[in-house]
Formats: C-alpha cells, structure tokens, sequence
C-alpha cells in the first residue's frame, strides 16, 4: 500500500528529497522496518538514517515512537529531535 | 473557556497587539514570552523548518494543555518559520489570568514545551558560510518534564 | 552589567515599546508581566497612593536583587499612580536574559516584591458611591517568602 | 528636635492630614512612642492606630520596625500594608 514520506532538516538534506510516495512490501510492518528498507537504497539513506538515536517519527501528523505499526498509516514523517523555540 | 490563539507564521510578531489583545480578555494579570534570535559566534542567519501539517495541531494541544491545567483567560502561541536574521522574534507565548503566578507558569509551560514538543528544526548560517543544524539539549527535555505529572 | 530602567509614573505604560526596547538588548529570551486594573464587583475606579519619596528607590532595590540573583541583560519595572479605570494597566516587570528561565523567573520575583515591598496602596471606588481601602492578603506575603534564602 | 510625619492611605485618611512636622518630648524614643504620643492628641489619631498590627513604617524611606529609634531621623511615615502590584 502507497505512503506518503516526508523529510525534515538533517534528514531531508542527507536524502536529497521532502518527501516521496513509495509502496513498502508487506513485510515492512512498523516504522523501524521502513528504514531499514529505505536504507537498503544505499547512499543519502544510508547518511540520514546512520544515527538512529537521532530519529523521531510522526504518523499522521502525531509524534509516534520507531516501533509504532504502519497500519492503517497515510502518511509518515521522519525527522531529528525538534530544536524550536528559543533562548 | 479560555480565548486560544495560535499561529504559525512567515511574518513578524506584533508583540505589543498581542498583548493589547489578552489584556481586552480582563483578566487581571498577562504575562509573557518573546525569544529573539541571539547573533553569536557569527551567525548571520538561523533558518527555521517546521512540518507544516503537524506545528498548527502540536502548538494547539499545547495551548489547550496549559488552559486546562491553569485557569486562565487567554492564551496566544505564535511560532515563525523561515529565514531570521539576529535580533528578530522566533517566537511568543503569553497567558492572561485572573492570578499572577496562573499567568507566569502557563507562559513558562509554553515555552518548555514547544522547545520539545512542536516540529521545528533550527539550521544556523555563519558569516563565514559554514551552517549547521542545531542539535537538541537535555535541559530542554529536563525543563518540559518538570511539567510532567 | 544589567540596564535597569525603574518608573513611577502617572501615564500608561507602552508595553509594546518598553518589551522592544528590552528586546535590543540581544538577550535571546523576554519575560513580561503586566497587571490590568479588574472592574469586578462593580469597582468603577481604583486609586493608588504611594509614597513619592520612597517609591522609585525601593523600586530600584529591587530590580537591583533581580539583577544580582540572576543573570539578566535589563531589567525594567513601572509602575503607575493616580485614579485608574477598570481594563487600565498597572505595573509591568520584564527581564531579558540569554536563558528563558531567569527570564521568566526574574519576572515572577519582581511582581511579587513589588506587591509586598513598593510602597503603594489601592482604594477601590465602586459605582454605588461606596470606597474602601484594598486590604493586603497573606497569599501575597507567602508570594514574597518562597524567595527568601 | 522637629521630626516630618508622613500619613498614607486609611492613617492619612483617619486623621486629616497628609503630613506635619512635630517636635516630641526626648521621652519619645522609639515609633511606637511617638505613636503614642499622637493618639494622646485623641479622635482622628485615636482611629488611625487602633489596629497596631496593620500598622507599617519608614524612616527616611527605608522600611523599619515599630520598635526602630528615632534617633537621627528626619522623616517618619506611618502607613497600613502596601498593596501595590496587580491580580
């Protein structure tokens, strides 16, 4: 089933794109699963997703932790640990 | 039922129409929060990403969180994104209360807790055309859990 | 070095101006409280004496404290006298600082020395004709001690 | 020696006056002499320290107890708990 994927900051720079549709075989069941799979792509994969202590995720706009289950899931955002704010 | 105001926005904050806009609510007392970026060590320009589909929502749960914890008359979040140069607003948070210390907590919340919890990333652009992303701190997760029941 | 600006002052207090004026100090981070005259109990005027003598210095003192107690870029407290109407602003206290915390708390101590330190008093005139002198409340005093040593 | 008092509030209200200069007996050694020595003159001083526990004071502008001497002091003001600031 197609998702959308979305990148932000570091991980956004390191693959090279905003965001892609892509259609993960059904053996990509949660989040962890999806990168690896990614990373199987070789390069700017590779470089984003090299520290996995540094990658959150979010499904369906709602932060969610690597392990969650893809069900169901439109769309999934992969990004740093958030720095707004200020001071 | 507190008046929530929350933006997302390219544009600068009128920090003194916001205000104006609590204090109308009658609530007594108004506090808030203004950062502003500081131009140390070279920086010349911090650029600001935000995950456009989420920040809206995250930054609204947030300021139904403080309304419900605290009883307060209003609250205003406004967060911008995009190209800021030293010395300009990223961001304010301010709540009107009928209580003082109802108004200066809320606002404190806020603050600790869009620094962790709203999908912001920060890039640091230097003079000399180096940039870097900046990198997450602890003490911004310690300051949100102190939130934490 | 922090800038300390201390009013006592008739006019109303230009809040946009006063944060942006704290704000040019590159601090990073400003908190603000600013307290608004509430017309509850059909008060239709409040009068705040004060001692001229004494007011501006006491004032002073403890903006100083502030400064001293945390590490702030400028401090700035005003508050008015005279015969204020009910939604009119009262006092502010905001402090920059490079960490939002002494920012905010530095705020939080003002207001609450400044309502048990600063010599002011309140008389609430009521639109039935009746007047009665504001009553100080131990709450506050209580506000006052969580900073003590 | 000649002493300036200052009246604020509900005391200034009590006894009519915002203030006045007086020149008390060197029996009146302390505020609470001198407070004493003022509800001798009856009515409207009598009201404005009946309640000696709402009763506050500075000498030249600084706080101090109501047992503080009035040794050297120009001026006195005599005033209930401030209540300034806001909500």
């Amino acid at each position: 089933m197609a998702i959308d994927l979305l990148y932000f900051a570091g991980i956004r720079e390191a693959i090279g794109l905003s965001g892609e549709r892509v259609d993960p075989p059904a053996s990509v069941a949660r989040i962890v699963d999806l990168v690896d799979w990614l990373v199987e792509r070789g390069n700017g994969y590779v470089a984003a997703f090299a520290d996995r202590t540094r990658l959150r995720a979010a499904i369906d706009d709602r932060f969610v932790d690597l392990t969650a289950s893809l069900a169901g899931a439109r769309e999934i955002a992969l990004f740093p640990p958030v720095t707004g704010g200020a001071a | 039922m507190s008046a929530l105001r929350v933006l997302v926005q390219r544009e600068d904050i009128d920090v003194g129409a916001e205000l104006a806009r609590l204090e109308a609510l009658g609530g007594g007392g108004l506090a808030s929060f203004t950062g502003i970026v500081r131009g140390e060590g070279g920086m010349a320009m911090l650029e600001l990403e935000h995950h456009p589909g989420m920040t809206g929502k995250v930054m609204r749960d947030i300021a139904e969180q403080a309304a419900e914890r605290w009883t307060l008359a209003g609250v205003t979040v406004i967060h911008r994104y995009g190209e800021l140069r030293a010395g300009e607003r990223i961001v304010l948070t301010a709540a009107a209360a009928r209580h003082r210390h109802a108004a200066l907590e809320a606002c404190a919340f806020l603050i600790d807790w869009l620094k962790t919890e709203a999908p912001f990333w920060k890039k640091e652009h230097f003079a000399d055309g180096r940039s870097a992303w900046v990198e997450s701190r602890s003490s911004d997760t310690a300051a949100t859990d102190r939130w934490r029941p």
